[in-house]
């Protein structure tokens, strides 16, 4: 089977199709071998609340190079080994990955940090646009105070 | 000589098409001149944040697009 | 290709050969559909400090059910779908996974929690015993005064 | 008429094997005389642990094993 190759320290990606998971964390893990501890976190498309689809809209010249920076900040603020963040765009419907967050660390307490601060500014300061198809239509979301607030714990 | 505008997000809706040609040069007045008074509306909010040429403005009142520039209105994120 | 089963909502596992990653937490995504996030943590064997080996013990009467419980506190303690807790016993080489702990949640801080207080209670009071071969033979590990500090966070 | 007692983690080094028979019935006096003195030295620190027939003891020197049943001795774990 062909390995998935990724990028060190920083796997950064904007994905138009389904992220595979299982293949994606197996890589990471491959990775980085010197590694104590891998955290990760994988958001989905809740298929409650009446949500038909949902869609993400990116800006080009923003997006990835903003999830850039922030996998960057990432490194710089704890001690890791690498972190991977890739964000899907377009059309995506309930139960199907939207963001998958990994970070491998010496020690677990920085590898957790590190997965829980790039989870918050993807929620809050990434520069992409969700909108969700319910039975009356299309509808934007906006972060809510709570996503804010947590990644004001980090300021 | 013209500047292209790109309504992201939800400002596409409000903008009713997804960009714009305007004349260029294109300052903060003339883009607020430019758009609809709804779109103008949001433009002025804090929170909605102007690019201009693939770089985020600290202060959107600096904007000085010229010719064959893109200018990218951005509403607020929301991620994950 | 057959896929692995989980039981749900708990999967607690001691496994006396290598843990398959990507496996396992694509079957424990596939498992709740229904969850809007989901942590993982995956601890390894660290090639440094001179460590050959490292075996570890446990206690067939007492090991798994305790890990069983701490499942249900987890579960008990935040809105959960589901945790996945695997340990591995025997011999293991650097590099090798010790320990998997995954938690699906509808709210992202909720799955974080969850897995940050599996690990804590996983490396301080779970019935195991760790030594590692070093290059001047075997040496038993007990937890840092870090650990105990860590569990104690969720008295 | 005995008692199985395990050794387990660093205490199996200390005691030199895996697990010994004791006469039955075992109570707390009997266990520490019945193990070596060092053994015996570590089993009245707080932090090691007694189980019997498959529950680890509130109060070890509660301990009271009939015959047939095993008795765990638990030195301070490490996991993860």
């Amino acid at each position: 089977m062909a390995r998935l190759t990724l990028e060190t320290p920083a796997d950064v990606r904007l994905l138009d199709s389904g992220i595979s998971v299982g293949e994606a964390l197996a890589a990471f893990n491959a990775a980085y071998p010197d590694a104590g501890g891998i955290a990760t976190f994988l958001g989905k498309v809740r298929p409650d609340e009446d949500v038909r689809v949902l869609e993400l809209t990116h800006y080009d010249p923003l997006t990835l190079p903003g999830m850039r920076e922030l996998a960057d900040k990432a490194l710089t603020r704890w001690p890791l080994d690498g972190v991977l963040v890739w964000h899907r765009i377009g059309v995506m419907h309930p139960g199907e990955g939207i963001v998958l967050v990994a970070a491998a660390a010496r020690h677990r307490r920085d590898a957790f940090h590190a997965v829980d601060f790039l989870m918050d500014y993807l929620k809050s300061a990434a520069w992409l646009w969700k909108r969700e198809k319910r039975a009356d239509g299309w509808h934007w979301i906006e972060p809510r105070a709570q996503d804010f607030a947590d990644r004001n714990r980090w300021a | 000589m013209s500047v292209t505008v790109l309504f992201l997000g939800p400002l596409r809706d409000l903008a009713g098409v997804p960009q714009a040609e305007y004349p260029a040069p294109l300052d903060w007045d003339g883009l607020l001149a430019a758009v609809s008074p709804a779109v103008a509306e949001q433009l002025r909010e804090p929170r909605v944040h102007v690019a201009c040429a693939g770089r985020v403005l600290s202060d959107k009142a600096d904007l000085a697009a010229q010719d064959g520039e893109e200018v990218a209105l951005l509403p607020p994120v929301s991620g994950g």
